[in-house]
């Protein structure tokens, strides 16, 4: 029992890392129909600079989220005016190759920068951990569940009640409707692509903290992002929260039940079996047909 | 045009029609059995030109264009975007493993191995293509990456309830005595003629390439084929023409499948092992690379891409080492990072300025010369 | 302070004797070269006749490299050829060797199989480099042996310690292979907890093949030297923690009473296992194969752990003093090079391989020949070469096992590497076992 | 409720009763019943909204109607099917063949392609002999090629064979679409607004087409269109559509004088 509640607790931490990638990658996808193979990338290049930001120059980590954020999402901006915004109309298959054209170059771009190197944790949260009986809960994966539920609630907020976000979602739901109404659906993707890239990179930093080693595997947590996109829905913001626990969690059990070479494949191979049984996801809308 | 009129439905069938296409097929097949010979010679090329290497790359894009083609019928043809590929790339080492004549395999020659496998990726495609009929788009693209990292599981549990910690090994395989009489068979000492060396494979790879790739055309441009197009374009419609969707995903996932699987074991055999270590997510994104700048949606494309992707390196590396480029400190530290990003910046500009990819430029190259020296 | 001075003197008398020496005889600049160095260097070197088809042109010596300098196991196959390159230029410096300089040929795949066997023909059929050294990663050799075997080129001091190359005529591998590493880690551990009757050991590693062979090895001799084997823990490649496996490690500790880790995997692989046991307060004493062995790991890893983790290495860290390692960072401190790759033990070993096969080719050419074939002869014929405590003496006489089949533990003191006791040490513990993978 | 009424003779193709199809809490058509006889030209006419396509949709099952439907198909061969329940690909190889209001051609393939694939249902070629290609498909694609050619011979479109279908003008698209059809070789022919968006030489060349088929082929044809002129003057009987409620059904002279029809169209589309 205490294995299992130990598991889940660390399956919990890292299950709010995955929903707030999850939650980006949604966002983006919802608003552009873009499926983001470099989600990951996003969040890797959060951690790198992170490390630069707290580690090398030692700066306020509040600053740093802050200004690290900002970097992220204007490079997410700056992706959609540059390379995403003449691709409207590309068949899907397209689009998603083109982000993982982008997926390399960032890659390619921290191997040149960072080099080859491992690096460790980032040691900008506070150390230390919470006993409770038998059950040891670091106080970073306290803070970074917080954290990750603060983003969740702040997006929430901003897309649920704010002109921009009303738009967003009135964009999603009919592009040309909402073009008539005069909503730019250019800038609305622009919006999307920056908050999308904006969460990875704050995942990114948070996950900096919680993870024990950067290095350009971490790309892989975005590769997890997608299982927990699609067990929610791939268009439902509720779902990417609700699917990226499940897949922290469920890893975490896997990996300390069965073994670690069972990870990548528990996850993905629960989002397989939720795929047979609800094509769609928990949340995701079911397209019509018509004649 | 050529001015010469068609006057037969059978004449209509064929591939090549005119004079001019039959020009190209002679050069083309000329040409092909000249590389090989021409790769022998022995000279030292200026610049320190990679020569032999060529030999190597060519068979490797050649075993590779049979899979990124594959991947293109499953794709560009028939709508269903699945990333299964790399499995089934392990399911041939696996048959090939099983069945062949490595050290916990069943002893059986390549070629019996060959047909085989393409029946056992046949099968296996149509599991895989099962899920197909229930989601599909990116949920599909998903649900076969799951695919793909229980491929790689199962690929390991079986190394290591056999070769254990070691990678499988592929022995060369050898021709059947009862025909070492044909001309340029020369068995050696220990009465075998073995299979080794990029010379010698190119006389295995190549033909079975064409043929698969021939095959493929062929699927494509009869019934099967048109109705794998009017599935991905519309499939309610196609429905209401007859066409058992279902049916006709599964066939579109066996015929690729097959393929891919019979690259798998040819690659598996010319590179000689395969490990654990072999298979990496890496490998779903060169098949990207291949089959988006060769474009995608073409058989011709695949086949390019595959080319492009085994050629392009050995370029850029002779490029690299030219004197004035090899002076700059940066480019010498960064070289490999730098074909790296070149990759990726040439998935994202063919896509965004040329989405048809080197198929197409081809196509416009032609059309240019087809018109010329009238321009429009 | 002291320890500063020291250095200093150390540094100054080496410069002086490097100084001295280049003064006069260049041949004698390795000090440190065995009995056999003597007498082969005193032939007329430019008396060997040139064959270009094995990479031997009239004024360079071409060898090769190929290994992933940019991909996934980038972090330790960089610095490897870094070793390479930087002997190559200390030789060429000191004179060259047979009357020639070496000229290095890098080729990187990546680690992609498909990849190293076009990089294959690139080096042995266009470039004709005389011997391939250190050639890096474990699923490439494999696919290679073959070819090897038929091309009859030299492949020296590979990186991986993989069962296939260790057959092969023609592969010299340096590195013991990890039945020796197991050997010495468990003598090591049971030292530590006084005696191997007291040894509860648990693997750990990544989830790859080589990781299940670390673990039969470990629990071979563990179990062979009476103490008592857990059981097998999987890192995931792709995963950036640990969590998991440490859970299941405080499981083994309370049920089992585990109370060393044998570690297995990357530099990444390692930081990860310590970064999960700092988070979940595990304290366990780690020792760990030659990969886990490098800088970055004392660097970046939770200093309270650093001081019970060690790993096997054949090859000495940088920063301990050894006659041949101060003469490599004087020369390194003299020309100023390689700043970012220099501290890592990799480029030691890249160093190190590179010295042993431009021994070969001395008494390679010492015969009157040097080709593929010479070198190849020639390398059978070191049965005792000194690198100057880079490594143990290579002895490449015995078939079926390296050349160094011999390694130490390197612990860390808090500032920087040192090494538990001599090679020598260690010696006794080798049963030279291998093959339990079948 | 509409009272049916009776209908002479003769061998049914096609017999609805009951159908009606829901979707939520919208009836998109409800309790539709009628029965189109061998040989037969029936129209369905009725204002845009009225439910006419979804009736199709019922017949070839894209839609399902709810418990209680009736509908029965009877082949050239006589054999009678059940068609509710059945997947379309199943049904459209009994016999029925469809157009679409909306085309649905594929605009990647040429000409020729399109119409071969009207003969997909034909053909049994499958993966292994098409990629052979040699022998059985060879022969087949001949044999198929021969009934398209006479099909583009028929439509006079012989000059896009080998065009790309995105590229052609409406009308010639709407004359492939029927083409495709006839390619099925069906007993039953769903035609859906053949002759929508086009001008009034277009539309006379269709309604000589239609004319065409029926004479030499003798085809039992389920019209839907719009224009009552075209309708009254070819269809042998109609039944009429509005809001999904069945308002007539008769000869054209019969639907001329019902005042349902009448009011309905008067209130809706003036001018007709």
């Amino acid at each position: 029992m205490d294995t299992f509640l130990q598991l889940t607790a660390s399956g919990i931490a890292l299950g709010s890392v995955y929903a707030m990638v999850a939650l980006g990658f949604v966002l983006v996808f919802k608003s552009t129909d873009v499926l983001n193979f470099a989600h990951g990338e996003f969040l890797m290049l959060g951690s790198f600079l992170a490390l630069t930001f707290l580690v090398e120059w030692n700066l306020n980590i509040v600053f740093a989220i802050v200004a690290i954020a900002f970097i992220v999402a204007a490079l997410g901006v700056a992706l959609h005016y540059g390379i995403m915004k003449p691709l409207v109309g590309q068949p899907l298959f397209s689009v998603v190759l083109v982000t993982i054209g982008i997926a390399i170059v960032i890659r390619a771009f921290l191997l040149m920068t960072y080099g080859p190197l491992e690096r460790g944790r980032i040691l900008a949260l506070p150390q230390g951990q919470l006993d409770i009986g038998n059950l040891v809960i670091p106080y970073v994966d306290i803070i970074l569940f917080l954290v990750s539920s603060a983003a969740v609630v702040i997006f929430y907020i901003f897309f649920k009640s704010t002109t921009i976000g009303l738009q967003m979602r009135a964009v999603a739901e009919n592009l040309e409707a909402a073009a008539a109404m005069g909503v730019s659906p250019n800038k609305v993707f622009a919006v999307s692509w920056g908050i999308g890239a904006l969460m990875a990179g704050v995942a990114g930093v948070m996950y900096g903290n919680f993870t024990a080693v950067i290095d350009l595997n971490l790309a892989a947590i975005g590769l997890r992002a997608f299982p927990a996109a699609m067990i929610g829905g791939l268009d439902s913001v509720e779902g990417a929260i609700l699917g990226g626990l499940i897949v922290g969690v469920s890893e975490q059990l896997a990996a300390g039940y069965f073994g670690g070479d069972f990870r990548d494949v528990v996850a993905f191979g629960l989002m397989f079996v939720v795929l047979m049984v609800r094509p769609y996801g928990f949340f995701g809308t079911k397209d019509l047909i018509r004649v | 045009m050529s001015g010469k009129y068609i006057t037969d439905y059978r004449e209509d069938l064929r591939l090549i029609k005119t004079t001019p296409q039959r020009i190209v097929l002679v050069v083309g097949v000329l040409a092909t059995i000249a590389i090989p010979f021409i790769l022998q010679i022995d000279w030292d090329p200026p610049f320190d030109y990679p020569w032999r290497a060529w030999g190597t790359a060519l068979n490797l894009a050649l075993a590779w264009a049979i899979g990124a083609a594959a991947f293109n019928l499953l794709l560009g043809y028939t709508g269903q975007i699945s990333i299964a590929h790399a499995a089934f790339l392990i399911v041939g080492s696996m048959t090939g493993a099983i069945l062949g004549q490595g050290a916990f395999g069943l002893g059986w020659s390549l070629w019996v191995i060959l047909p085989i496998a393409a029946v056992v990726g046949a099968v296996i495609g149509v599991l895989v293509g099962l899920p197909a009929l229930r989601v599909r788009g990116l949920y599909l693209f998903m649900a076969t990456l799951a695919v793909h990292f229980g491929a790689i599981l199962l690929f390991r549990k079986y190394q290591l309830a056999t070769t254990k910690f070691n990678a499988i090994t592929y022995p060369a395989p050898s021709i059947p005595s009862w025909l070492h009489w044909l001309p340029f068979i020369n068995p050696d000492e220990a009465g075998e003629f073995l299979i080794k060396g990029d010379f010698r494979w190119f006389w295995v790879i190549m033909p079975i390439t064409s043929l698969c790739i021939i095959y493929m055309v062929n699927v494509l441009r009869t019934r099967e084929g048109r109705a794998f197009v009017a599935v991905r374009d519309n499939d309610v419609a196609a429905a209401l023409l007859g066409i058992n969707v279902a049916r006709t995903k599964l066939r579109a996932f066996a015929a690729s499948s097959a393929m891919v699987t019979v690259s798998g074991v040819l690659l598996a055999y010319f590179i000689t092992a395969r490990s654990d270590e072999s298979w990496s997510i890496e490998i779903i994104l060169d098949v990207a690379i291949m089959t988006v700048v060769g474009g995608f949606s073409t058989i011709r494309g695949g086949v390019l891409g595959a080319f492009f992707f085994f050629m392009a390196p050995l370029w850029l590396e002779w490029i690299r080492g030219w004197g004035f480029i090899d002076s700059v400190d940066w480019i010498k530290k960064n070289g490999a990072n730098i074909d790296v990003m070149i990759f990726g910046l040439a998935i994202i500009v063919v896509l965004v300025f040329k989405p048809e990819g080197l198929a197409g430029l081809w196509a416009d190259i032609k059309r240019y010369f087809k018109q010329w020296p009238f321009k429009y | 302070m002291q320890m500063r001075f020291k250095r200093l003197f150390l540094l100054m008398s080496v410069l002086a004797l490097i100084a001295a020496s280049c003064g006069g005889d260049s041949d004698d600049t390795t000090t440190t070269a065995a009995a056999g160095g003597g007498d082969t260097t005193a032939a007329p070197s430019d008396a060997v006749p040139s064959s270009p088809d094995d990479g031997v042109t009239d004024d360079t010596i071409k060898l090769g490299f190929m290994g992933d300098i940019t991909g996934p196991t980038s972090s330790t196959q960089l610095f490897f050829e870094a070793g390479i390159r930087a002997y190559t230029e200390f030789v060429n410096d000191n004179g060259g060797v047979a009357g020639r300089n070496l000229e290095l040929f890098s080729e990187d795949d990546q680690y992609s199989s498909d990849e190293a066997t076009l990089n294959y023909t690139k080096l042995v059929g266009d470039e004709r480099v005389l011997t391939v050294v250190g050639q890096g990663g474990s699923s490439i050799i494999t696919n290679l042996t073959t070819q090897i075997q038929d091309d009859k080129i030299p492949f020296i001091g590979p990186q991986q310690t993989i069962d296939a190359q260790f057959a092969n005529p023609y592969i010299w591998s340096t590195i013991a292979h990890y039945g020796d590493q197991a050997d010495i880690a468990i003598e090591a551990m049971a030292g530590d907890v006084g005696g191997a009757a007291n040894l509860v050991v648990a693997s750990v590693g990544l989830e790859v093949a080589s990781g299940e062979e670390w673990a039969a090895y470990i629990e071979d001799t563990a179990v062979k030297a009476g103490g008592t084997y857990a059981e097998h823990i999987r890192l995931p490649l792709t995963g950036a923690d640990a969590d998991p496996q440490v859970v299941r490690l405080k499981e083994l500790v309370d049920s089992e009473g585990v109370n060393y880790i044998a570690l297995h995997g990357s530099p990444g692989a390692a930081l990860r296992l310590l970064g999960s046991m700092d988070k979940a307060g595990l304290d366990l004493p780690i020792g760990g194969i030659f990969a886990v062995i490098a800088e970055n790991v004392y660097q970046e890893g939770p200093a309270d752990l650093l001081d019970t983790y060690w790993g096997v290495h054949t090859y000495t860290p940088p920063n301990i003093s050894t006659p041949g390692n101060d003469e490599m960072n004087a020369w390194l401190d003299a020309n100023g090079k390689y700043a970012d790759t220099r501290n890592n033990v990799n480029f030691v070993g890249g160093w190190v391989v590179t010295k042993l096969a431009v021994e070969g080719i001395r008494i390679a050419a010492a015969t009157g020949t040097l080709t593929r074939a010479s070198l190849n002869t020639a390398m059978g014929t070191i049965s005792s070469f000194s690198t100057g405590g880079q490594s143990p003496d290579f002895d490449c006489t015995r078939d079926g096992r390296a050349c160094g089949a011999a390694g130490r533990p390197y612990d860390y003191n808090g500032t920087e590497v040192v090494a538990r006791g001599e090679f020598a040490d260690y010696a006794s513990a080798l049963d030279l076992i291998y093959g339990l993978g079948g | 409720m509409v009272a049916v009424t009776t209908i002479g003779v003769a061998n049914p193709v096609l017999e609805i009763e009951n159908v009606t199809v829901q979707f939520g809490g919208l009836k998109a058509c409800n309790d539709v019943t009628f029965r189109i006889n061998e040989g037969e030209l029936f129209a369905m006419i009725g204002p845009n909204g009225a439910g006419k396509t979804t009736v199709i949709n019922a017949i070839t099952g894209v839609y399902s109607p709810n418990p209680g439907a009736t509908i029965d198909f009877t082949d050239s061969g006589g054999n009678r099917h059940d068609l509710l329940g059945q997947r379309p690909h199943d049904i459209v190889s009994r016999g029925i063949a469809r157009t679409f209001q909306n085309l649905a051609l594929f605009d990647a393939l040429t000409v020729l392609d399109n119409l071969m694939l009207g003969r997909y249902i034909h053909s049994d070629v499958g993966v292994l002999s098409g990629g052979v290609f040699w022998g059985k498909a060879l022969k087949d694609e001949l044999r198929q090629r021969e009934v398209v050619e006479r099909i583009i011979d028929l439509l006079e479109i012989s000059q896009y064979r080998n065009e790309a279908v995105g590229e052609l003008s409406y009308g010639v698209r709407k004359r492939l679409e029927l083409g495709r059809a006839l390619a099925q070789e069906p007993h039953l022919l769903l035609l859906d607004e053949p002759m929508a968006g086009q001008n009034l030489e277009e539309k006379q060349d269709m309604v000589r087409f239609i004319a065409d088929v029926r004479s030499e082929l003798g085809t039992t044809m389920l019209l839907i269109e719009h224009d009552m002129g075209v309708v009254m003057s070819i269809a042998e009987r109609i039944v009429v559509l509005n809001f999904g409620q069945m308002i007539g059904i008769g000869t054209p002279e019969e639907i001329q004088q019902n005042p349902d029809v009448v009011s309905a169209y008067l209130g809706t589309e003036s001018g007709v």
